[in-house]
């Protein structure tokens, strides 16, 4: 049994090393790569739990995860980079080095909750929360250290990842398909919104900041 | 029963007229110590009366934007401070009248009387008229305060605030001459000073425009309604000297109790003490000159400062503290 | 159960004449009635003594709505509908077409039925409900004249002042009631609070009820608010809903709070006598009749307040009867000021009526062309000025025997305040004797200075029948004084359980006694009896010995008359020795005189700077630091979104953290 | 047999589909209009009829009142919004293509809320909050001005990661329960955690609740979570701003004290009260402050919201049987009077063609009975008697000064700053000289006169029925 547990543990610590790695990349493309490793990671780890724990319905959750996270989005993205002419750097708040350090702290603060939890509940579902709630919180990182539409929604999506790896580590947690795919929904609406928004307005930088100039309430 | 009645109503009628026939005299007498001390010859000591008569005579000259206010303020006025008057014990304490009101109603009375005179004062809607009422009422509300106090250092020391029931007092013990009844006194003396209208606060014999405060408001008055804005002045004065005769002199005054043989005494002692403060009182006038009008805060202050020691002392002496 | 039911009238009665349209006009007889039938009932259970208490469904869940009217409330509610029915009297003389609007007359029922809600309300809810409905009524009263921003602003602040002192009779309420929630009047009665609390609920009641009357220094709204509102209508928020506020205080501090401690009475004292000598400072200097009229309403609240210091000073110290001097004086000030007040201001609006000016200094001589409105507020104002004859000095010289009577109080800090209070006190009714002399000297006497002055006219008959009503309750109220202290005694004993020496005690039925008749008797009949002889006689004799004839001619003024108007002293010029004497040293008033250079024709200027200290601080400075600080904060509405997950993920940590570290 | 509670959440899923089918206005508006009063008397008929738990629905008395409110203000918003939509239609400011959807939404967004309050599984009940406020975020950018759409944008950013957070939460509470309840659906019924919730693991709760304060305190519009109300409230149409104020915020607060019932279940756990205390002050005195600096009505009134859910926040986190009850009638009263504004304010937007409050003035003058109503309105949400707000600010401030005299400064400061703002822009547009255009309005004012009827009513009489229904859900609260 604990032989199970090894591969599901080890394929979570893989998903927060690409965490780590969103946080480090220099440019747009990298990042989109190391999003796709991450929901391919995800994808392997659900497909884990679902052949371990004989959960049948887990299969179409790692589907999911693996087709459209784990390509059609990432290839999308970069087709919307290329004909936007979007300038490839990542145009960082904070410089790599802080983010990561930061990461790490949140990955700490994350073991700390999750440590106190008492002993009722089996091991191993803890180390796996601990992973999930590190790759939530880094998610979230994510969103606010990088100024580029694209990495909000790379960092919204590594978010989700971590969300649905709790999920499936929550052992026979009911609904857990359907919410992938209504969270599968929101982001498709999130990317469309990204995609359609950016043409017909023309904006050349995608900084959110631009964004600001047409508030309706005025200073 | 009855005669007992009359003869307090007799006594109250005799004590009232004295006090309104002898006013005139007393102003008479400040009026020539003042001139002989200025070695001049001086206007006779029945002038005064004399005045009145001359004013009652002629005939009364009313401006044309007076209103009847302006006609009927003089009656009020001189029966208001008659009536205050009457309210102070002379050669008697315990008189039928005084129960009816005490030392703040008294004050209040004279309150009064000076608002008609201001209001009087700016009836006919000239300068002078306003010059007058606004020092008047602003001298009243320094003077007042220090009135208080003296009240209530005499409440303190006699207990009660009715004239008669505090010369009792100071019959019954007249030489506890205390630091704080002392003080007092002195206040009490710059306050007639200041309500009097007499010379460091105000000169009764100018006409000059800018300093006059009594004489501005009355500017406007002649003939019978001046006389009677005269004679009120004059009854104010005799009140005020005979106040501080019975709180601060009452030797001599007779008791509640005493027959006809006592008011004759009390009556004696009560004429010459008040015609000596009338002396008194024009010795001061020639030895100080008139102060202008906005160091009059000091001067009254000095009043009020003193009030104030006085109520501390008695607290002290009384040993309230404890 | 009949009060309460004519009470349910009076109160339909008010609601039923919200309608709109021709039945504006019908609004102000239904009142009268209403505040007859009040005033009736109210008058009822005063003399009998016999509560009248009810309990209606309705207000809090579980608790209900109680209404009780004992002693004290009819007390007041005599107070409330007299000046109601004065009010009235005064609308009715209104012309139907052009001075009847709905957005005075619908409201006005609704404030005077407010007012009686909340002194006959006996719980918490149904106190501050009726409390806070009073408020909403006078301030949509106040903003009746809107197109004017001076009275928009007036009535913002007023209202906002209100909400603070509402408030404040929160907080008051919640540590009367307590945890457990027991906000009828009886629970609360049945367990006061422990020491700590009944201590602030009383500084929050004193705020609460202070704020509404007008205490230093949260008393700033009032002489902005009280003249926007229509005259008829500023008579009763001046007259009388400053007395609900006084009623809100002692229902508070000496029904609900048990026994007082002694220094509860300082803060009373202290803030009321700085009221009353500052209220008159401020209306020394001013130059708008109805706010001179405001600032007078604000030093009689500082003098009530004194007088309710006294009482609780005397009652925390075991003396019933000193108590009960100062207890008296305190209500019949109240009674006395909602007559004079109201009259006053009566008065100020038949003025307004007439000239269509509230500036002193426009006004004067209008003692000719107004007889009758120049007597009533002669009266007032005389009466105003607590001089003897009249109901003013009534309550005055009890609250001076209560203040002579102070020094035998154990505790040194009330017995050391005494002689200062007692200097106060008399320093105020100076400066009310020259404030008022100023303000009728100025606005009736002498010459018109402005043409709508000249053009004066009487006004209505009803008007003058209000205001010759509430002058004859003045000089009846001045007579009869100890017959009212008598009539007070069921409130007294409710109160402070002590009493008046009854009327048998003095010298004559109506000689008003203090402490005993040995120490101070003021018998206003017998003084007036004796003025009025001694002027009949000086009268008669005078004319038998002298000219009886009289000249008119024009005003001597030392040889040189001039006609202009314009030399005669104005308001303000009557004010300058009491500016130069206090004004320096309460609001650093300085006069500055620019001479031109010697040989230039140009005019000398006169400039007075007066600076309202107490406004910067309280009401200026905040103002300032609420807008500064929205300013700064305004920032956060302009952010990125970025930022505002920024803020997000911030919350988010803070709370992790908090859990990680806690358990 | 169809149940109530079936009914009322798939009555306007089936309305929705139907509407999607009907392209005219007019005819979708009346559709609409019929279809909201058909799910209020199922929800009258629900509040009637008895209690009952299943294993995926439930209701009890804690969710009957918010089902009543949430149908009767979804009817009123129904009726508002016929005649509004269609006199924007007329001024050109909305163009029918926009409008093509709009019922459809309109409905699925009320079969959501309604979803979520009757739902008796977590997940079920996330899920209802979820489509509620994806549909919101849809109708928010309506007028597809740049405005709107950036308030959208910026709606749907903050909703979503304020979603994935709270779905995170919902997890962390399965998580929980399990080792009590076992695995599957009994591990995220309410009925059976709240139950069990003694035997709840103490850690996974606190971070739980941590995450779901964070998650749905985004829709609560709590302080520093609140960014995207003020810009969806003013952008929107004034129906979706009213449902959204009126209804959203509560159902939203609704899920929170679910929450917080299973908190207070578990003494061992982190206690919420002082956190949602805390959260609630900053929430209610940055929202007075910023009231001053409002250009726009509809932002001014969308910020008091903020306001009165801190208060409302605040309450709770005070815990107490009496503050608890005061902060259910606030709840209530809030979602009454606060719709009951921006239908109002929709009049006023139409009578004068601007939301700007500068160009907004002398209404008494030119609409004296909506200047009255607005004025009544605005009074009601201040805290004025003889309003309902009255009652629960009352009872609010008493127990808290009984409890922590000082505490009790902060709500009142707060309360009381708001207050002058309100008032302040209050007499700015119902005083003064009329300004700008002056309009006819024939928006139908019935919904604006119901919902101050009925705050009034609850001001001065509350039911004993309502009372008992508050008082045994204030109880769970602990």
């Amino acid at each position: 049994m604990n032989q199970a547990y090894e591969v599901s543990h080890l394929l979570a610590g893989a998903m927060l090393v690409t965490s780590f790695a969103l946080l480090y990349q220099e440019r747009i493309a990298a990042v989109l790569n190391a999003f796709a490793a991450q929901s391919i990671t995800l994808a392997l780890s659900v497909a884990w739990a679902a052949w371990s724990d004989n959960r049948p319905d887990l299969f179409i959750t790692a589907l999911i995860a693996l087709t459209l996270k784990g390509i059609v989005i990432p290839v999308a993205l970069h087709r919307t980079v290329a004909r936007l002419g979007i300038h490839r750097e990542v145009e960082k708040v904070v410089g790599v080095g802080v983010a990561l350090m930061v990461g790490l702290a949140l990955t700490g603060l994350a073991q700390a909750l999750v440590v106190k939890v008492a002993t009722g509940t089996a091991s191993h579902a803890r180390e796996e929360l601990a992973l999930a709630l590190a790759i939530v919180l880094l998610g979230f990182l994510m969103m606010i250290v990088r100024r580029n539409a694209v990495t909000q929604v790379v960092g919204f999506m590594s978010m989700e990842n971590g969300l649905i790896l709790a999920a499936t580590g929550a052992r026979g947690m009911p609904l857990v398909v359907e919410v992938s795919v209504a969270f599968s929904v929101l982001i498709s609406l999130f990317v469309f919104a990204v995609f359609v928004f950016r043409i017909r307005e023309r904006f050349d930088t995608v900084d959110l900041e631009a964004l600001d100039r047409m508030r309706g309430d005025s200073r | 029963m009855t005669r007992d009645l009359l003869v307090q109503l007799l006594a109250q009628g005799a004590q009232m007229s004295f006090v309104l026939l002898i006013a005139p005299l007393a102003v008479g007498v400040v009026r020539r110590v003042k001139a002989r001390l200025m070695r001049r010859q001086g206007p006779p000591l029945l002038q005064a009366y004399l005045d009145l008569a001359k004013l009652l005579r002629k005939e009364s000259v009313v401006a044309e934007s007076a209103s009847w206010l302006f006609r009927s303020a003089p009656y009020l006025i001189f029966a208001l401070t008659w009536v205050a008057a009457a309210l102070v014990p002379s050669f008697a304490s315990g008189l039928m009248f005084n129960w009816a009101a005490d030392v703040v109603a008294l004050v209040a009375l004279l309150g009064a009387a000076r608002a008609l005179l201001a209001l009087a004062g700016m009836d006919v809607g000239t300068s002078f008229g306003g010059i007058g009422s606004s020092r008047e009422m602003m001298i009243a509300t320094l003077a007042e305060p220090a009135m208080m106090l003296i009240v209530l250092t005499l409440a303190i020391a006699a207990g009660t605030t009715r004239l008669a029931g505090v010369a009792d007092f100071f019959i019954a013990e007249p030489f506890a001459v205390r630091v704080s009844l002392a003080l007092s006194l002195i206040a009490l003396i710059i306050v007639a000073l200041a309500e009097n209208a007499r010379i460091p606060v105000d000169n009764p014999a100018t006409h000059l425009e800018l300093t006059m405060v009594h004489e501005a408001m009355v500017l406007e008055y002649s003939g019978r309604h001046l006389a009677l804005i005269e004679a009120a002045s004059h009854l104010k004065l005799v009140l005020y000297l005979s106040l501080l005769i019975c709180l601060f002199a009452p030797f001599g005054m007779a008791p509640a109790t005493a027959g006809l043989y006592g008011w004759a005494i009390g009556l004696v002692a009560w004429i010459a003490k008040l015609l000596g403060s009338a002396a008194l009182l024009g010795v001061w006038e020639v030895s100080i000159a008139k102060m202008r009008v906005f160091r009059l805060p000091d001067f009254v202050g000095i009043a009020f400062v003193f009030g104030f020691l006085a109520i501390l002392l008695a607290f002290l002496t009384r040993g309230v503290l404890a | 159960m009949s009060g309460v039911a004519l009470g349910a009238l009076a109160v339909a009665a008010f609601l039923a004449a919200l309608t709109r349209g021709p039945a504006l006009a019908l609004v102000y007889p239904v009142s009268a009635l209403a505040a007859i039938t009040l005033g009736v009932v109210d008058l009822r259970v005063l003399l009998t003594g016999a509560d009248v208490a009810a309990r209606l469904p309705i207000g809090l869940p579980g608790i209900g709505l109680h209404l009780r009217l004992d002693s004290l409330s009819a007390f007041f509610g005599i107070v409330i509908n007299g000046g109601v029915l004065a009010a009235s009297v005064y609308g009715m003389g209104f012309d139907r077409a052009k001075e009847l609007t709905p957005r005075v007359e619908p409201l006005f029922p609704l404030f005077a039925a407010a007012m009686n809600l909340v002194v006959i309300a006996d719980d918490a809810y149904a106190f501050l409900f009726s409390w806070e409905l009073m408020s909403l009524a006078s301030w949509a009263l106040v903003v009746a004249r809107h197109t004017d921003p001076e009275s928009r602003r007036a009535a913002h602040l007023y209202l906002v002042m209100a909400a603070i002192g509402t408030a404040a009779l929160l907080f008051a309420f919640g540590g009367l009631a307590g945890p457990a929630g027991g906000y009828a009047f009886d629970t609360v009665r049945a367990h006061p609070p422990q020491p700590m609390v009944a201590a602030l609920v009383l500084v929050a009641a004193l705020i609460g009820c202070g704020s509404k009357g007008g205490l230093i220094p949260l008393h700033a709204w009032l002489p902005l608010a009280h003249p926007a509102a229509p005259s008829h209508v500023s008579a009763l928020m001046s007259g009388v809903m400053t007395k609900v506020a006084i009623y809100g205080f002692v229902r508070i501090a000496f029904d609900l709070l048990g026994p007082p401690v002694w220094w509860w009475a300082l803060p009373p004292i202290i803030l009321g006598a700085m009221t009353a000598v500052l209220g008159l400072l401020y209306a020394v200097l001013d130059r708008d009749l109805k706010r001179v009229l405001a600032y007078s309403t604000i030093e009689n609240v500082g003098v009530i307040f004194v007088a309710l210091g006294l009482a609780l000073a005397f009652s925390a110290n075991g003396q019933p009867e000193g108590a009960a001097v100062a207890m008296a004086a305190a209500l019949l000030h109240v009674l006395n000021h909602s007559w004079f007040k109201s009259l006053l201001f009566l008065g100020a609006g038949a003025v307004l009526h007439a000239t269509g000016r509230r500036d002193l200094d426009g006004l004067g001589g209008l003692i000719h062309r107004m007889p009758r409105t120049a007597a009533f507020f002669l009266v007032g104002a005389l009466a105003i000025s607590a001089l003897p004859p009249l109901n003013g000095f009534v309550s005055e010289w009890l609250l001076f025997q209560a203040v002579i009577a102070a020094p035998a109080l154990p505790q040194a800090a009330l017995h050391f305040a005494s002689p200062a209070i007692g200097a106060m006190l008399a320093l105020a009714a100076a400066l009310a004797a020259a404030c008022f002399v100023r303000v009728y000297g100025t606005a009736f006497l002498g010459r018109p200075r402005s043409a709508e002055a000249a053009g004066a006219h009487e006004v209505p008959l009803a008007q003058q029948l209000a205001m010759g009503g509430l002058a004859l309750l003045c000089i009846l109220g001045g007579l009869m004084g100890s017959v009212l202290a008598v009539a007070l005694a069921p409130v007294l004993d409710q109160l402070v359980g002590g009493g008046l020496p009854g009327t048998d005690s003095g010298p004559t039925l109506f000689s008003l006694v203090a402490f005993d008749p040995a120490r101070s008797v003021y018998d206003a009949p017998i003084i007036a009896l004796f003025v009025a002889i001694a002027s009949l006689t000086t009268l008669v004799v005078v004319h038998r010995l002298s000219e009886r004839r009289t000249r008119r001619g024009p005003a001597w003024d030392c040889g040189f008359p001039d006609p202009s108007p314009a030399t005669q002293y104005t308001a303000s010029s009557f004010a300058q020795p009491l500016r130069r004497v206090y004004g320096a040293v309460a609001f650093t008033a300085r006069e500055t005189v620019e001479m031109p250079a010697p040989g230039d024709t140009r005019p000398a200027r006169f400039s007075v700077v007066v600076v309202d200290h107490l406004w910067r601080a309280f009401y200026a400075a905040p103002g300032r630091a609420v807008l500064g600080l929205s300013e700064r904060l305004n920032v956060l509405q302009f952010l990125t979104i970025r930022r505002y997950l920024v803020l997000m993920f911030a919350a988010l940590i803070i709370l992790l953290s908090i859990a990680a570290v806690m358990t | 047999m169809i149940q109530a509670y079936q009914l009322v959440v798939l009555l306007p899923y089936a309305a929705a589909l139907m509407l999607v089918a009907i392209p005219g206005y007019r005819v979708g508006a009346i559709a609409n209009v019929i279809a909201s009063a058909a799910t209020f008397a199922a929800g009258f008929w629900l509040v009637t009829g008895e209690y009952r738990v299943g294993d995926y629905a439930i209701v009890d008395e804690f969710n009957i009142v918010f089902i009543g409110i949430n149908t009767l203000v979804g009817f009123t918003a129904a009726l508002f919004s016929a005649s509004y939509i269609g006199h924007e239609i007329e001024t050109g400011r909305l163009s029918p293509g926009f409008v093509r959807f709009y019922h459809a939404m309109f409905q699925a967004m009320m079969g959501s809320m309604n979803l979520a309050l009757v739902a008796n599984n977590i997940g079920l009940m996330w899920v209802g909050l979820e489509l509620a406020t994806l549909i919101t975020v849809v109708m928010v950018g309506l007028y597809r001005t740049p405005q709107s759409i950036e308030a959208a944008w910026k709606y749907f950013i903050l909703a979503s990661v304020g979603i994935s957070l709270a779905f995170f939460g919902t997890i962390l509470i399965y998580l929980a329960g399990q080792p009590a309840l076992g695995e599957g659906v009994p591990a995220m019924t309410w009925s059976l955690l709240q139950a069990a919730a003694a035997r709840m693991d103490p850690g996974i709760l606190d971070l739980a609740f941590i995450f779901l304060l964070i998650g749905y305190g985004t829709k609560v519009g709590l302080a520093p979570l609140h960014a995207w109300l003020p810009d969806a409230h003013a952008e929107g149409p004034t129906p979706v701003s009213a449902v959204l104020s009126g209804l959203l915020l509560n159902v939203a607060l609704y899920a929170l004290l679910r929450f917080k019932m299973l908190v207070a279940g578990q003494p061992a756990a982190l206690d919420p009260g002082p956190i949602m205390v805390v959260m609630g002050l900053v929430s209610l005195i940055f929202a007075a402050f910023m009231l001053y600096q409002r250009r726009d009505i509809k932002r001014l009134f969308a910020y008091s919201s903020i306001e009165h859910m801190g208060l409302i926040v605040f309450a709770f986190g005070m815990g107490g049987p009496l503050a608890n009850f005061a902060g259910l009638l606030h709840m209530a009263m809030h979602s009454l009077t606060k719709s009951g504004i921006f239908f109002a304010v929709g009049h006023i937007a139409q009578a004068k063609g601007t939301q700007r409050i500068a160009e907004i003035k002398g209404l008494t003058v030119t609409h004296p009975r909506l200047a009255v109503a607005f004025a009544l309105a605005v009074l009601a949400i201040c805290g004025m008697p003889p309003f309902g707000v009255f009652t629960s600010e009352f009872l609010i401030l008493t127990t808290t000064f009984a409890r922590e005299p000082w505490l009790a400064l902060l709500p009142a400061f707060g309360l009381l700053v708001g207050f002058g703002a309100l008032l302040m822009r209050l007499q700015d547009t119902l005083f003064g000289e009329p300004v700008g255009p002056a309009h006819r309005v024939d928006a139908s004012s019935v919904p604006m006169v119901l919902h101050l009827l009925l705050v009034l009513a609850a001001g001065i009489f509350l039911p004993p029925v309502l009372v008992a229904w508050f008082e045994r859900a204030a109880e769970l609260l602990g």
